[in-house]
C-alpha cells in the first residue's frame, strides 16, 4: 500500500509456484505518477530470492535496473546477468535480518520491500503504516517483527553503491487510492450489496477471498462458511437464496468443475445466486499459481440442460468492484445464477485504483417479498389463493415469497415442475414447454438489464480489438504506448460474455480497419464464441497459454507487427498464434 | 393449528402399495400436529429417490435438493434462517452413498436440524440396485453375484463423530416412531434417525415380515442412551448373515444415544441472529473494511 | 423379441414417467414388413392402463386401431375417445389375471403384451420364447408367471367382437433380426472391443447398461463396479486405464456433471477412456424418463482448461453397436478421453436391427507396451534410458507403457507436467506451451481416424436436412414418406460431432436447395456449431423440448410446410421454433 | 534390491525445512527397502496437497489424482491389476475432506491395499486454513474466530465400518513408523495408517514438541488389537480441548486395531484373476451374449 497512499500508482505481480517455500518467486515493482493499467515485463527492481530468479528474468531488467539478493543465498553471476553490466547489484542479507528478527522465511518479502525502497531513496513511513494496518488484527509482535524487519532491508539497500536513475519523491496534493488485489475488490463489492451468505472451499486463486470473508463476515453479519467440498459450497448457497440471503461462493475452474450439478439446479429452481470463477491454467490440477482465460466456454455450457446464466468478467479491480455488487442485483431481479468470470492475474495482484464508487452502490432485490402473509400478492397466487413459485409470466420473472411468509408454502424443485413446483406435472408436455420457455424468456430480459462493453480509444483507429476480462489491463497499457507512437487503436471489451452483445462486437468489427482479438488460451474461445454469435471472423488473433498474462509488450509488438513495423522483444515467454479454433 | 390432512398436497402419493414410505409420511405428519407447528415455522429439504418423491405429497415450504445433496442446502438454510426449524429427508442411496460425505461433515457440525433416512436397504426409484446399506450378499440388478461391501453403519459413524441424536425408527410401527420424530425434532442440535422402510417391490429379503419378526424397543430395555461406546457397540448389530434367523440377528430401535446441552453450530456464529435476507435492506457501507 | 423373431420389424417406444407405479404408461406397438427406422406417433394398438393414457393418446390412434384396457380400472368413455367412434375397444382383466397367478403389479405389462398379439390374432409361441429367455436367469416361477398372464391376456383379447384390420402371419425365409434396446446395443459393442471395467452409478436412462454389464461382467471377466457415486466411477476407470484395462462409465447428464472433473484429469493425464452421456431433459433432475438432445455443447465444453476429446453421436442402434467398440479404439490410439453421446430415446427403445457384423470389430491398442522391459523401447526414452511417458512427438501421442513392465515408473499427473510427468517442472512456461500444444496436436490426428457423416437420399434435393443421434431415426422414416409423396430430401448426420466436420457440413449446406436442422434442445446447440465451425446459417430449424422424441410426423409436415404444401397433424404435443441460439 | 535412495526422483524434496513430511517419506522407503518390493511390482498414489507433492520425490510407477480422489483410481487399479500392490497416500482435508466419501467406501470393500494419510491437522498446500482434523476452536485464516466442528475421527470411522486395520503414527517417530508400514503393507486387506505430520509452517499448535509430550505406543501398553470396541473407546481420544495439557490428552500410536482372513473384495471378484489389458487382447466373441 506503501506508494499507493504515497499517491504513486502501482501494479505488483506476484509469481508464486505452488510451493509455500522454494521454487522462484518475483516481484515486478514498477512505479511511475501516470495512471498504470496493468505490470509491464520489464522491471526496474528486481527482488531475487534465489539464482534462478536472477537467470529468468534479467531479461525483464530496465536499463540500469537493479537486482536485490542476499548474499547468503547466492552471489550473481556473468551467466546469470546474462552478460550485462548496466544492472545494479544490491546485496541485502535478507535471511539474515529475518533470523536475527525471529521471524519466519516469509517475512523475507516484507524485509525485501523495504530494501526496494531503501534503495530508491523513497520514505519508509508509508511502508510502516501498510504493516501496522495489514497486521492490525494479529498479534502486535507479528507487526513489530514486520516493521524491524522492513526499516533493517531499507538501511541496507541504501549502502548499495549504485546510482538510481529516477529517484522518487512522495507526490503532494494527490487524492488517496486504494490499493487491493482482486478477490479484495470484488470481496468488498460483495459485501456492499448486502452479502449474507459465503460458501468456499480453499483452492487459488480463489482462497484469499475466503479468508477476506472469514475476517469481515462476522463484524458484518456474513456467515461464512469454509465447507467440505465445492459441492457444498454451491449446494448451500442455494439454500441460502431459497432463505432470502444474499448468497455467494467462488472458486477455481477446478471447483466449478464439481458445483457443475448444482449450477444447473440453481438455473432449474430459478435461485438467485452469485458464483466466482477464477480461472487458473487447467486441465484439472493444472498450474495453480499462474494465468489464463480457458474456462469461457466451459462456464457458458456447464451443466445438463438449458437455463439462462449471466457470465460478468471484470477487466480490472474497479470492475471487480462494480461487477461484483451488480451480479447481486442481477441475479435477483432475473432469479437465475450469475457467475463472474475472473482469473489469477486479477485475484493476485495488488493495484492502486481511484476510490471505489461506494455511493453508486444500490441494493435491488427485483420481485421479493420477506415479510407478511402472501395472500396480499395476489398477482402470485392461483385462483384458490394458493401461492405459485414459478408462475407463469410474461418476461419469465415470478414473484418469490420468501419461507416464514405466512401461505408461502411452495416447492423449490430440481425436477422439472409446474407453476407451484410439483415434479410429477412437470412431465406434462405442456408444463415442460411452459416452464423451460419460461426460464429461457428471462435471457431477454437480462439483455436489457447486463453492463455494455466497454469501449476505449478512439472511434477511427489503424487496429481495432477486442478481448474479455482481464486482457483489458495490457491492452490498455498497449494503447498508451502505440498512442505515443502517433498510432490509433481502439478496444472494445465484452464486460459482460453472456448474455453476448452480439450487436455491438459486428458493429465495431464491420467498422475496424484491421482486427485483432486477444485471449489467453490456446484454442481462441472468445473468437470461436464471436463466430458464432457474429459469423464475423479476424485479421489476426494474439493467443498465450503458458500461464503468464499478455503482457503490454506482446499486444504493443503484435500490433506494429501487423502494421508492418515489427519491433525487436527481448525473452518474454512464448507465446504462439494458432489459427482457426479447436 | 393444522390436522395431518391439512399438510397432504393435491397430489395423490404414488408409492406402491404397502410401501413403508406410507407409515413415515404419517407419522411424521402427527408429530407436526402433535407439536403444533405452524406450516411458516418450519421447511423440509427432500434428495432424490422414492422417499424424495413424497416432497410432491407435501403442502409446506419445501425444497426438493439435488440426488444425495439435502443436507448442505438445509444446513446453509437453518444458518440463515435462525428463525426456522428444519427436517431433512434422505434415501440410504442418496444420504449414505453419494451424499455419505455431507453426512459426515453436517454430523460433526451439530446444526440443530432433524434428519430422517428412509432406509429401504436399496435404490427405489431407479429399479432395484443395490444400496450403501444393503446386505452383504444380497443380489440385486447391479450385483447379480451379491454385494461384497459391508454395509453401511450410520448409527456407528454418526457415534464416531459425536453426534448428539442417534436413533433407529420401523415404518411398521407408526406410534413409535411418531414418538421419536417428537424426541428428534425437540432436541436442539443434530438428529439422526434411520428409519426401517421396506421397500415391497425390490427388497424381498428385509420385509415388514422380516423386521417384525426381528426389532425390539430399546426403551422395553435397561438401554442407557447416554454410554456412546455401548451404543457403538449395538450399532455393529447392523452387520449380520444375509436374511439371518430372527434370534441370530435382532433389530433394535429406538434411541441408541443422545446427550442434550452440547452447543451448536449455530452458537457459535455472530451473524446469525437474524434471517439473512435483513443483511440486504440497503447496501453496506464498506468504507471500513 | 416376438415380431424380431418372426422376421417383422418393430420399433417399441416406452414412456415411463419415473414412477415405478402409478403416472401413465404407453406403448406404441407398431409392425410392419418393410424396415421401420423409429417409432411414429400413430398407434395401432394402444394398451391403457388407466384413464389418462386413453385421453392423451387417443388422438395418435390409427383408423381402427384398438385400446386394451383392465375395466376394473375404468371403462372408456365418449370425452376419453374425444367422439371417435371408429376405436376397437378390447377389455382385458388384467390385474386379475396377474392377481390370479400371484405376480406383482409390473406383470400387467407382459399380460397386456399377450392381449395385444391375441388381439392381432398373431402367434403367441414368439412371445413365451422371448420370456423364458428374458427370465432365464431368474428363479423358474418368474417366467411361469409371467408365460401364464401373457396367455391370459392373449385368450382374452381374442374374445374381442371387432376386427383387426390387419391380421397378421409369420414371415417365411426372413433373417433372424436382432432386437435389442440402446444401451445394449453399445454394451455389446463394448464387450466386443475387450472391455476390462465397467463403472457406474445408476442414472436413468443410463442403469440398464450397468444391468447388462453386471449380469455379463463376470462370464466375460470385465470387473464391473456400482460404484459410491459418479465422481468415484470416473476417477475409477482413469486407475483402470493406467493399469491397461479397456475402461468405461455411462451416465446421464446429471452424473456427467459430477464427473467432469476427472473427465478433464483424464485429458491432461492422456488416459484411454470411454465415457457414455446419454442425456435426459433438464436441467438438474430435470425429466428423468424422457429424452432430449441438449447436453451437446455441455460435453463439448466439459471441464476447465483445454485438451482433446471425441465425441460420438450414434443414430440408431447399429451404430451405438459400432461406435462402442471404436471408441476404444480411438481412445487408445489417442491416448485421450472419448464420450459416446446418446439419450434416453436411444437407450430405452428395443428395435430391430439386422445382425450386428461382429466380425468387422477391431481392437487397436495404439502405441501400447504391455510386458517386458522399457529399455526395448528406446522412442519412449531419454538419453540415460529413462521412460518418458508424455514425450513429445510429432503427432502428440507418446510411447505407453504399462506398470509392471520393468523400468515403467512414471508419474501420471494431474498436474502440468513435463516428459516424464514430473509437475514441477510443468510450471516452466516452455515445458507448458510444449505439452499443451502436444495434446492439442492429437485433434489433428483424430480428424483422419473417426468416423465420417452419414449422408442419406439422393445429392440434389429439394430440402436439405443436418441433424445429430437420434433425430436420424424419424428424419429417415420421414424421408421414406416424403419419397413416396415424390419429395427428394438428403441428409447428412455428423455421426462424429467433435473433432467437427466442419468441411463436409459447410460443402453440404452450399449445395443445398433448402437447408433444414432438427435437433430435440431449445436452444439450437448443433446449429450453433455449425455457425461457429462453418460461418453458416439453415433456411429453417425444427427444435423439440417437451421431453418427446422428435416424430416423423413433425419432420414430414414440417419439410411439406416449407415446401408451400402444409398437412393436417392431430395433437402431437407442441413443438416451437425459436431463431437464433441462446 | 533398490535402496533408500533409488526411489528418489531427479527432484529434491521442496518441502519447508523440519515438515513432517520428510520423516514419513524416509520411513516408507526404509519400509519398501526392508519387505525387497520391486519397483514394477506395485504403484503409488497421490492426492493433492503437500503430501501430494511428494509424488514428483519418488521415482516409482506413480499416479498422481485428483484433490480428494486417490483412493477410487486406485480402488480400479488394484482390481484389474491384481498382479500389483497398491499404496496410497493422501492428505486430511484431501482424504478426510473432499474425500470423505470414497474414504468410507473404500473401507467397506477392504480392497487389498495400504492408506497412508498425512495428518497435519491444516491445509498446508492453500496456505494454512482449517482442514477436518482441525481441533475444535483451532484459529486459522478460514475459521479465524475458531473451529466450530468437532474434528474427524478416522479411527472410529474406520471401525464403525469393519476395517480390517487400523493404525496411528508418528513422523517424529521414524522407525515406530516403519514398522507400521511393514505391518501395513503386508496385511491382506485396507490397511488405514493415520500419520501425525507436523505442519512446522501452518499449524503452530499441533508441533512435534506438543505431540513428544503425548504419545504413547500402544505395543508397550497391554493393549488387545482385536478389540474393536475398545479400539473405538480408545478413539476418542481424537476430541480434546484445544492444546490441552499433556496430562489432559495422552495421543496413542500403533495399531488399534487389527483382523486377518477377512476375505478381500477381490477374493469375491470372478475376473480378476489376471491383468485387464489381457481382456483385449483381440475383439471378444459376444455371440453368446
Ligand atoms: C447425480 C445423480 N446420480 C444418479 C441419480 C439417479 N438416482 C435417482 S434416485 C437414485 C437412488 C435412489 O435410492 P435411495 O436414495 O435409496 O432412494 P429410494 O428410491 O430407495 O427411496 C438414483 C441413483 C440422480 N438423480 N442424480
Ligand atoms: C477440487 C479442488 N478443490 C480445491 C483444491 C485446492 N487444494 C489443493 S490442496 C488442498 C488442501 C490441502 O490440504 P491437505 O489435504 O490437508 O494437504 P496438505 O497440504 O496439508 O498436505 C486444496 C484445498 C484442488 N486442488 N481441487
Ligand atoms: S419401489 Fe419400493 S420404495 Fe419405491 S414406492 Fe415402491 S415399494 Fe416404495
Ligand atoms: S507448509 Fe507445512 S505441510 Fe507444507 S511443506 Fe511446509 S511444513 Fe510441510
Ligand atoms: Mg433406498
Ligand atoms: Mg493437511
Amino acid at each position: 500500500r506503501v506508494f499507493a497512499s504515497a499517491g504513486y500508482s502501482i501494479f505488483d505481480l506476484t509469481e508464486y509456484p505452488s510451493l509455500i517455500k522454494g521454487g522462484h518467486n518475483t516481484y515486478h515493482v514498477r512505479i511511475s505518477a501516470d495512471p498504470i493499467y496493468s505490470h509491464v515485463m520489464p522491471t526496474d527492481v528486481l527482488v531475487a530470492l534465489d539464482r534462478q530468479t536472477v537467470g529468468r528474468h534479467v531479461g525483464e531488467l530496465t536499463e540500469a535496473g537493479a537486482v536485490i539478493y542476499d548474499p547468503d543465498d547466492f552471489e550473481p553471476d556473468e551467466s546469470d546477468l546474462k552478460g550485462r553490466t548496466d544492472i545494479c547489484l544490491v546485496p541485502v542479507p535478507l535471511n539474515q535480518i529475518v533470523q536475527d528478527a525471529g521471524g519466519i522465511k516469509i517475512m523475507r518479502n516484507v524485509t525485501a520491500l523495504g530494501a526496494v525502497l531503501g534503495h530508491m531513496e523513497f520514505p519508509i513511513e508509508g511502508l510502516l503504516e501498510a504493516i501496522k494496518s495489514q497486521f492490525a488484527h494479529k498479534k502486535p509482535e507479528v507487526a513489530e517483527q514486520n516493521i524491524t524487519v522492513a526499516t533493517k532491508g531499507y538501511e541496507h539497500a541504501q549502502q548499495a553503491h549504485c546510482d538510481f536513475p529516477f529517484k522518487l519523491e512522495p507526490l503532494q496534493g494527490q487524492p488517496e487510492r486504494v490499493l487491493a488485489d482482486g478477490n479484495e475488490s470484488i470481496g468488498l463489492g460483495a459485501m456492499a450489496a448486502g452479502l449474507g451468505l459465503y460458501c468456499a472451499y480453499p483452492m487459488t486463486p480463489s482462497s484469499s477471498l475466503l479468508h477476506f470473508m472469514a475476517s469481515n463476515g462476522d463484524a458484518n453479519g456474513v456467515v461464512v462458511k469454509h465447507t467440505e467440498d465445492e459441492i457444498a459450497a454451491m449446494n448451500m448457497i442455494i439454500g441460502g437464496a431459497f432463505g432470502g440471503a444474499r448468497s455467494m461462493c467462488a472458486t477455481a475452474g477446478g471447483g466449478f468443475s464439481l458445483m457443475v450439478e448444482a449450477f444447473g439446479f440453481a438455473g432449474v429452481s430459478e435461485s438467485a445466486v452469485v458464483v466466482g470463477v477464477f480461472t487458473r491454467p487447467g486441465p484439472a490440477t493444472g498450474m495453480p499459481t499462474w494465468t489464463e482465460q480457458s474456462d469461457l466456454r466451459f462456464v457458458l455450457h456447464a451443466a445438463q440442460g438449458e437455463f439462462p446464466r449471466v457470465v460478468l468478467a471484470p477487466g480490472d479491480h474497479t470492475e471487480g468492484f462494480e461487477l461484483a455488487w451488480k451480479a447481486f442485483n442481477l441475479a435477483d431481479q432475473l432469479q437465475t445464477p450469475v457467475i463472474i468470470l475472473g482469473d489469477s492475474y486479477l485475484s493476485d495482484n495488488r493495484q492502486t485504483s481511484d476510490p471505489y464508487d461506494l455511493a453508486a452502490v444500490t441494493v435491488d432485490r427485483g420481485s421479493l417479498v420477506t415479510e407478511g402473509d402472501a395472500a396480499s400478492h395476489g398477482e402470485a397466487l392461483d385462483s384458490e389463493g394458493h401461492y405459485q413459485r414459478y408462475k407463469l409470466t410474461e418476461n419469465g420473472v415470478s414473484t418469490r415469497i420468501l419461507p416464514g411468509v405466512v401461505g408461502a408454502n411452495q416447492l423449490v424443485n430440481s425436477y422439472e415442475h409446474d407453476e407451484y413446483g410439483w415434479g410429477q406435472e412437470g412431465e406434462d408436455a405442456r408444463v415442460r414447454i411452459d416452464q423451460n420457455e419460461k426460464r429461457l424468456r428471462k435471457l431477454d430480459l437480462a439483455r436489457t438489464l447486463v453492463p455494455p462493453p466497454g469501449r476505449y480509444g478512439p472511434s477511427e483507429a489503424e487496429v481495432s480489438i477486442v478481448c474479455f476480462g482481464t486482457t483489458k489491463m495490457p491492452a490498455r497499457e498497449a494503447m498508451k504506448w502505440l498512442e505515443a507512437d502517433g498510432v490509433a487503436v481502439n478496444l472494445l471489451q465484452t464486460v459482460c460474455v453472456w448474455p453476448f452483445p452480439a450487436d455491438d462486437v459486428s458493429a465495431f468489427l464491420d467498422s475496424a480497419k484491421r482486427s485483432l482479438i486477444i485471449e489467453s488460451n490456446a484454442t481462441g474461445q472468445l473468437e470461436g464464441l464471436i463466430a458464432e454469435q457474429c459469423l464475423r471472423t479476424f485479421d489476426e488473433n494474439l493467443r498465450r497459454y503458458d500461464g503468464r498474462p499478455i503482457s503490454p509488450e506482446l499486444i504493443y509488438s503484435k500490433i506494429k507487427e501487423m502494421l508492418g513495423q515489427p519491433v525487436e522483444l527481448n525473452d518474454i515467454g512464448a507465446v504462439a498464434v494458432r489459427e482457426g479454433g479447436l | 393449528m393444522p390436522q395431518t390432512k391439512e399438510f397432504n398436497s393435491t397430489i395423490r402419493p404414488t408409492w406402491c402399495p404397502g410401501c413403508g414410505n406410507f407409515g413415515m409420511f404419517e407419522a411424521l405428519k402427527r408429530a407436526l400436529v402433535e407439536l403444533g407447528w405452524q406450516k411458516h415455522e418450519f421447511a423440509m429439504f427432500w434428495g432424490i429417490g422414492q422417499h424424495g418423491n413424497g416432497a410432491d405429497f407435501w403442502d409446506v415450504q419445501g425444497f426438493h435438493a439435488l440426488h444425495g445433496r439435502a443436507l448442505p442446502p438445509a444446513t446453509a438454510y437453518r444458518l440463515t434462517r435462525p428463525d426456522q426449524h428444519v427436517i431433512v429427508e434422505m434415501g440410504d442411496g442418496d444420504g449414505y452413498g453419494l451424499g455419505m460425505g455431507h453426512f459426515i461433515h453436517t454430523i460433526r457440525r451439530n446444526v440443530d436440524m432433524t434428519c430422517i433416512a428412509h432406509n429401504n436397504q436399496v435404490y427405489g426409484l431407479t429399479t432395484g440396485q443395490a444400496s450403501p446399506t444393503s446386505d452383504h450378499l444380497m443380489r440385486t440388478v447391479s450385483t447379480p453375484a451379491g454385494v461384497l461391501e459391508e454395509p453401511v453403519n450410520p448409527v456407528g459413524l454418526a457415534l464416531a463423530e459425536k453426534a448428539t441424536f442417534v436413533a433407529r425408527g420401523f415404518s411398521g410401527d407408526l406410534e413409535h416412531l411418531k414418538q421419536l420424530y417428537i424426541e428428534a425434532l425437540t432436541h436442539k442440535g443434530f438428529a439422526l434417525i434411520d428409519v426401517f422402510q421396506p421397500c415391497v417391490t425390490f427388497n424381498k429379503i428385509n420385509t415388514f415380515q422380516w423386521f417384525r419378526d426381528r426389532v425390539y424397543k430399546l426403551e422395553e430395555t435397561d438401554w442407557d442412551p447416554t454410554d456412546r461406546i455401548r451404543a457403538f457397540e449395538l450399532s455393529m448389530s447392523t452387520f449380520h448373515e444375509l436374511d439371518c434367523m430372527a434370534d441370530d440377528c435382532r433389530v433394535p430401535i429406538g434411541v441408541f444415544y443422545r446427550e442434550e446441552g452440547r452447543p451448536t453450530y449455530e452458537d457459535g456464529l455472530k451473524a446469525t441472529q437474524t434471517p439473512g435476507w435483513q443483511r440486504a435492506l440497503e447496501p453496506r457501507d464498506v468504507s471500513g473494511i
